[in-house]
């Protein structure tokens, strides 16, 4: 039922309002609104009740194994969330004074330092919104260096096959001509292609290393090599960080500018959606283009850097200081887990994606890769399943539901057909691993026993199989009074 | 281990199943030279406790006082219970809904938002949000220059008395792909766009205009006037505009003869915290007829296989993980939490509700008026109608005056002598409903003290 | 799943707890434990998913219509949850100097005054923690009245019937017998019985107004005479008080003292089985037996009433002063609504009440007491239909679950045979009410028609109908590894 | 209207149903002679928003301090996860779990508590909760009565070293029903109580002895000795207990020869913060061949008619609702939530993390009273090992004392000059593992700056 069924005329939550003066209204009329707009009309037991039950609907983190490739959905500790919340900082405005906002500010910059150590490059902006716009402040920065130096006829930026969407979207929207770079049948860029492309058009590469094909790409030094020599710049997609966090450092393979995904290896929850946070960090050569705001430090005092302060900065991104709860957030999580529990994140990560991917070999599904290590994930094809048994990937994700599993993510990265990118993370256990093994080696007899019954899943989600087609076709975005 | 579950008893079984010695075997594709020292700078771990200690200590340099800030953030009542049920495991801790069944509760959400947001905006469309509002401002810029299809400018025209930090966000974003931004300047007198100073550009190739409403100063635009000017050249209009002031303003679907196009703002003032200037969410809806060039995330209704309604991702054609370099944006993830708390918010007070916010709100910043109207040396700066929000020019600096108050506990407003030297020492004022008459006595007390 | 069979030996939530200090413990082993207790040993996430998913098997007023006779489930105010959970509220000791507790005892005294204009009594004490420590507490109240008065023959305490089961019991644990006072047919006290009862053994007699039956007693004031005249006094249970909140005051009916249930008419949250909170008022005879600490007021400031400023109260009920978090939410729900408010609550509770009664009447149920009006509950007596059908109230009350309400309460009042007594409370739509009615219609039906399916009630649950002989007999109380 | 949902439309509509022309028809089986006046002296009400700032103001004026107060509740550190999965709705606003199939989940989670805090206490069951830790003290001492079948006699010893108020608590609820409770005193050395004190009550019919440990001063008694001295006279043994400190001291199960019969004590320390009091929860186990005679609710694992494993509510013909005036106590409402945040709080700590918190809060202590020692005048006033509390002696009076440290926000302990005279200028102060070293030596600084 939508909220709008419930909904009544006159019906109000009487106490969440303030008593109306419209008495005292001098606006005339022909600024005014003639018409009442459609928000449900309920009390406010009505209103819990629906969005408790609402929220019942929904896999999560917090009820379910979630091993969603390249999502990093990770436990997202409960006392960080409160801590984040404290009175203090969710009533504190934007603009408030600096001298009203030092601990906002202290932690700001606090989690500037850490990202520092942890990406190995010399300076931070944490304003970007999410991993896209802060790819998309990286790619603005080498444009903004390249033009700084009279660099104007470089226009493409190169983008492996394997990339995440944003990658190629982002680098468009920074005015440039995408160019995509062919992956080897090792997982690894194909360096041979990536010779032929590079020139002196080349802005720079968009690379994640771990790549979303779930492996470390082995030639990156070669690689970061090859489009220096060429007077490129290199853009690190820090989404996969969780897989190499205290291990090894964007800065020292050679990436001039890397975003990180908060909301992913910071533990920071994703809400259903968002929101996230995408702060930047940038090597020599870039970092004076940063975006702003950026927190300053002078003896015990903390302050906003301005525009005047960075006068070579790409700009603002956000109308304040960014997503001001997500940085909390992650300064938190990094003062708890400290050196040594940041460090263990990638170990953990990682021996899970081990782990998991050899006993899913050995119960029978095919592995994309199967020579190389799996990072903090891999991927798992269902190519000759498809074909054989005419069961793709999309009907076992839906049918790995049913088992309390939240699925992987399918198709994607596209070049491998009908692919399952597996990423446990390393906050879940063995004992939660071996029956998600349990569940996928069952899926497989399944397919070859009772296909249909995988091809017609899932049988016990508050839905059964929703009709995408009819979705896009017949649209239908908004309720309307019959 | 913090958050590790994993006994040594595992890692050993785990590690003898993989086949390797120990767990820094995992890493040998990594070449030797590359690999880094430990993070020595990052602080030791601590403990839960230890760390609200610390944390307890921050919130408490964050000084909490009374607040006349707005300029674009707005301090409202918020129900104790938007939050509580927001921040149930099983909206904050589930991704993006890929997963359409496993994921109703988060789809049906997002639909329900979208019709409230585009009923609220009068238009027919919304999306499940982007990053804030000015970014959702440079993404309708963006959706312009794709939609028009009757202009091949890459111009817009933007009102001068739009939030400045929007025009620089729509700056940085947008500049990249040779989008000129032309700045309309203002009346002096009345703080809005006087549509003589457009009339310049009538006859010229313009993608669109971007209207504010209320604009920064919080005077009241002429939209219809501007949205009729605007049509007439064939350039598409863009509203931006405040979420509570549209339960009692004209909604941008009405604006003009045939309404704005594209609309989008600021969401915060719908049941999201101040919290320092985010998490908020931005808000863009648009008329049916563009939706396919709308950024963004967007749920639609559909049935499932027996036949029984439920909700799913669509459109996802425009997005990037589809269409990569052709995407209609890069956004992937978006503001999807604050936009639960917006639509849990929006359930509560209904219609009625946020009208009576506004009507408070705004029937405060008449009462401060008149306040300041008794100061001698304090102008209001505009003569037009506003909402809930004041320009004043003060006697002295605004700088230290803002400095004095500040010891006495009152943010006392956004200086607005950086942005616009030529009003002078100007100061932004804005009431909401959650200031008393007696706050405001004292703001305006104490604000005649520091004038003395 | 229990959380022991996730545990493994060596795990820990390693954030939680300090370093242990080991190497300075000075306490002789004699004193110390040999063996570790069984508590599970398990990380966050696998806490925090585990409650989170049982939470999920509960209906709760936040989830389901609860029309759970005799218990007030109403809707349960969010923003009185969160204001009584401010940090400075729950961070207070109880043994806190009162200079540190002002905001605190400001909110418990300004309960009592409203609690006194409530009940019409002129003083009240709020630590006894439920219904049933405040039925002890007046009950004991009239015990200290009669002894301070050398009258030591009054050993019997009358108690109707139809009361509910704490009533009796109170009465016993104060030393005293239980005599049981008859019901009329028409629902109200058998008062001719109660002539026959009454006498100088009469300690008191405990009163529900309106009764369990959901009806209000009509001669209350002839029973007041009556007891008084034979130097009993009365006790009022207010568990009912829903119905009559600034109707009729207990006081005003002839009470001598009363308790209240918050956790019923105040909205507190029921808890899944508590805290609750039973403050006591009292009359003129009474007032100073109350049981101590209460609030004063000097001036502007208040302070703790302690036992030397009640030299004749029955003492205390509780290590410290009640449960202070349950007596916030009251007083800020009473603040909430303020006194039109509360004034609707019984208005509405008694008007959705009556309602439910004649269109489930009209839907064929029998009502217990038809000429009768409801008060905010009603009895439905399945008499008939658990002969002619051969189903019972309990599987009615399970079939309901199916339907997605929670079941009302059965068997009670016990001299009703196969009952329902339905509470809707007035937070409930009307909508709710008619779906709650189409419910119980369709399983009309069903008793007639597929009789089986009521039965085996419920199907749709967790688990089917639980076997209460076996969880008896055999008793598995606590878990033991295999 | 707040809180109800009602329109105009739908009253008429019920009342058109019914048969009646107003709401007030519905009342008139009320005698109108009893029907009372508006309530008036009742405020009017006030919208969230505005009880907040009442609620806000009030807070201001519960100063925080620093806490070194004990004497039965302690501040120990929470973690989050605790409330915040205690606080969701499906466990808050669920009532007694009278519906099995409907109640999974609190069902669950008491027989999980039930496990959890029997093994705590060496144990064979529990009960699913009781009011406090001193209503639950008195339950034990009528459960003793009822359940040894040794003795006839209606004296129950106590010791002196008990909480006064829990000594209070008892005697309002049990001497009604003509129960002596007779009072041990405490050796004035050592603080505990001394066997030989008992002497002069061997070979007497006594119904029970209530041992604490650690007893009111944090002082350790001889478990051992009192349990065997007890049962040799055929008395039951109560231990009233701490729980943090079971997880370290010897569990009563296993004191003496053959453990306590009855061991209840206060379970606050397990994840409930001080809240001024309450709501806490009392906590009750006992040997298995006394469970009929267990008041309060108790949960037993069973299985549904499929023979999957389930959860109900068990022996409930010892309740009062089915027993009434026979049951083995009134209680009915107990204390559901605060357990649900123990057993919360108790996975997530685990057997070595309370542990943890037992040794962090004996250490301050520790580090407590070697400061202490520094200070001339001040005494440590009992010779015996203690745990995590100790009393003191002042050379002030104590009232003043704590005044002073008052105004400086320290809260310095109990004051024990009312409740035990013999004791002199005597304070009680407690640490736990909220304490850092740099708050002990603040503490004891500002006490050494009090007394000169
Ligand atoms: C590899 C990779 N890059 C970039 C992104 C984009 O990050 P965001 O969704 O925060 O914009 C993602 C997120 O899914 C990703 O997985
Ligand atoms: C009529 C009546 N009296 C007394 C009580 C006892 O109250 P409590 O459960 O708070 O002890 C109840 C609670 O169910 C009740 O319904």
């Amino acid at each position: 039922m939508l909220i709008f069924e419930d909904s009544k005329p006159g019906r109000r939550a009487a106490l969440q309002a303030p008593q109306a003066q419209a008495d005292t209204l001098d606006i005339p009329s022909e600024f005014l609104r003639a018409s009442k707009p459609c928000l449900p009309e309920v009390s406010e037991l009505q209103v819990v009740r629906h969005f408790t039950r609402l929220a019942q609907k929904n896999f999560s983190i917090d009820t379910h194994f979630y091993p969603l490739g390249s999502c990093t959905m990770k436990y997202n500790p409960r006392g960080v969330h409160r801590l984040a919340s404290l009175p203090a900082f969710l009533e504190r405005h934007p603009l408030a004074p600096d001298v009203h906002s030092q601990g906002y500010l202290s932690c700001a910059y606090g989690l500037q330092e850490i990202l520092k150590e942890i990406t190995g490059m010399p300076a931070v902006a944490l304003s970007p919104m999410a991993g896209a716009q802060g790819e998309f402040a990286g790619v603005a920065m080498i444009r903004a260096y390249h033009n700084s130096r009279g660099d104007k006829q470089r226009n493409e930026i190169l983008v492996p096959d394997a990339a995440h969407g944003t990658n190629p979207a982002s680098a468009v929207m920074c005015g440039y001509k995408v160019r995509e770079i062919p992956t080897a049948s090792d997982g690894d860029v194909d360096i041979e292609a990536l010779k032929q492309i590079v020139g002196p058009q080349t802005a720079g590469i968009m690379l994640t290393n771990p790549s979303t094909l779930g492996v470390f790409d082995r030639r990156i030094e070669e690689i970061s090599q090859l489009i220096h020599q060429a007077g490129g710049l290199l853009y690190y997609d820090g989404a996969n960080l969780n897989a190499i966090l205290g291990k090894v450092r964007p800065g020292d393979m050679g990436f001039d500018v890397i975003h990180l995904n908060l909301h992913k290896t910071f533990a920071t929850p994703h809400g259903g959606g968002g929101p996230g946070c995408g702060p930047v960090a940038a090597g020599p050569r870039l970092a004076e283009y940063l975006p702003t705001p950026r927190v300053g430090k002078d003896g015990d005092s903390f302050y906003w850097l301005t525009e005047q302060d960075c006068p070579h900065s790409i700009g603002r991104m956000s109308a304040f200081m960014g997503n001001a709860g997500i940085i909390l957030r992650a300064y938190i999580y990094c003062r708890l887990l400290g050196r040594e529990g940041l460090h263990r994140v990638a170990e953990y990560a990682t021996l899970n994606a081990n782990y998991l991917m050899k006993c899913l070999a050995e119960v029978g599904f095919e592995l994309a890769f199967p020579e190389r290590r799996a990072t903090h994930e891999f991927i798992v094809t269902l190519k000759k399943a498809a074909k054989t048994l005419k069961v793709n990937a999309m009907e076992v994700a839906k049918r790995l539901l049913d088992y309390g599993f939240h699925a992987p993510t399918t198709y994607f990265p596209l070049l491998i057909p009908e692919c399952l990118l597996i990423e446990p993370t390393e906050t879940e256990s063995k004992e939660e691993l071996d029956r998600f093994i349990a569940a996928m080696s069952s899926i497989l007899e399944e397919m070859q026993h009772e296909p249909e019954l995988v091809r017609q899943a899932p049988h016990t989600m508050p839905v059964h199989r929703l009709d995408d087609v009819k979705a896009a076709k017949e649209l239908d975005l908004v309720w309307q009074a019959e | 281990m913090p958050y590790i579950p994993h006994t040594d008893a595992d890692v050993k079984m785990m590690l003898d199943t993989i086949g390797v010695n120990d767990i820094e075997d995992l890493f040998d594709e990594i070449p030797r030279s590359l690999r880094c020292q430990p993070m020595d700078k990052i602080p030791q771990g601590i403990s839960e406790m230890q760390a609200a200690q610390l944390l307890g200590k921050c919130a408490q340099q964050d000084v909490r006082s009374l607040c006349f800030i707005g300029a674009g953030a707005y301090e409202h009542h918020i129900p104790a219970a938007v939050w509580d049920i927001t921040s149930r495991g099983e909206f904050m801790t589930a991704y993006t809904p890929y997963q359409a069944e496993a994921s109703q509760g988060t789809l049906q959400v997002v639909y329900e938002y979208q019709t409230m947001m585009a009923s609220l905006m009068g238009m027919d469309v919304s999306n499940a949000s982007l990053y804030d509002g000015a970014s959702a401002m440079a993404e309708a810029v963006l959706m312009a220059i794709r939609a028009n299809r009757r202009s091949k400018s890459h111009v817009v025209l933007v009102a001068g008395s739009l939030h400045p930090n929007y025009r620089k966000v729509a700056h940085t974003i947008v500049a990249n792909q040779g989008i000129e931004l032309v700045e309309i300047p203002f009346d002096g007198t009345g703080g809005h766009i006087n549509v003589a100073s457009l009339q310049q550009y009538s006859g010229q190739d313009i993608a669109a205009l971007v209207i504010p409403q209320p604009n920064f100063f919080g005077v009241l635009e002429d939209v219809d006037i501007l949205t009729d000017w605007a049509h007439a050249q064939n350039a598409l209009v863009i509203g931006v505009v405040n979420p509570i002031a549209m339960s009692l303003l004209k909604e941008p679907g009405q604006w003009g003869t045939d309404g704005a196009d594209i609309v989008c703002g600021e969401g915060q003032p719908l049941g999201v915290p101040l919290a320092s200037g985010g998490p908020y969410f931005g808000f863009m809806c648009c008329k049916q007829k563009f939706v396919r060039q709308l950024p963004g995330r967007i749920v639609g209704r559909t049935v499932d296989s027996e036949g029984k309604l439920g909700f799913t991702l669509t459109l996802q054609a425009r997005e990037q993980h589809i269409r990569r370099s052709k995407a209609t944006s890069n956004i992937c993830t978006n503001q999807g939490l604050a936009v639960t708390a917006a639509t849990i918010h929006m359930s509560l007070l209904g219609a009625e509700g946020i009208k009576q916010v506004a009507l408070a709100s705004h029937a405060n910043c008449k009462l401060l008026s008149q306040h300041l109207a008794e100061l001698t040396g304090v102008d209001v700066i505009f003569n037009r109608h506003y909402f809930h929000e004041i320009a004043v020019r003060l006697p002295k600096p605004v700088a230290s005056t803002l400095a004095k108050l500040a010891q006495q506990g009152i943010q006392a407003g956004y200086d607005l002598s950086a942005d616009y030297p030529e009003l002078g020492q100007a100061l932004l004022i804005c009431t909401t409903e959650t200031k008393s008459a007696e706050a405001i006595k004292t703001f305006c007390q104490a604000l005649a003290d520091s004038i003395i």
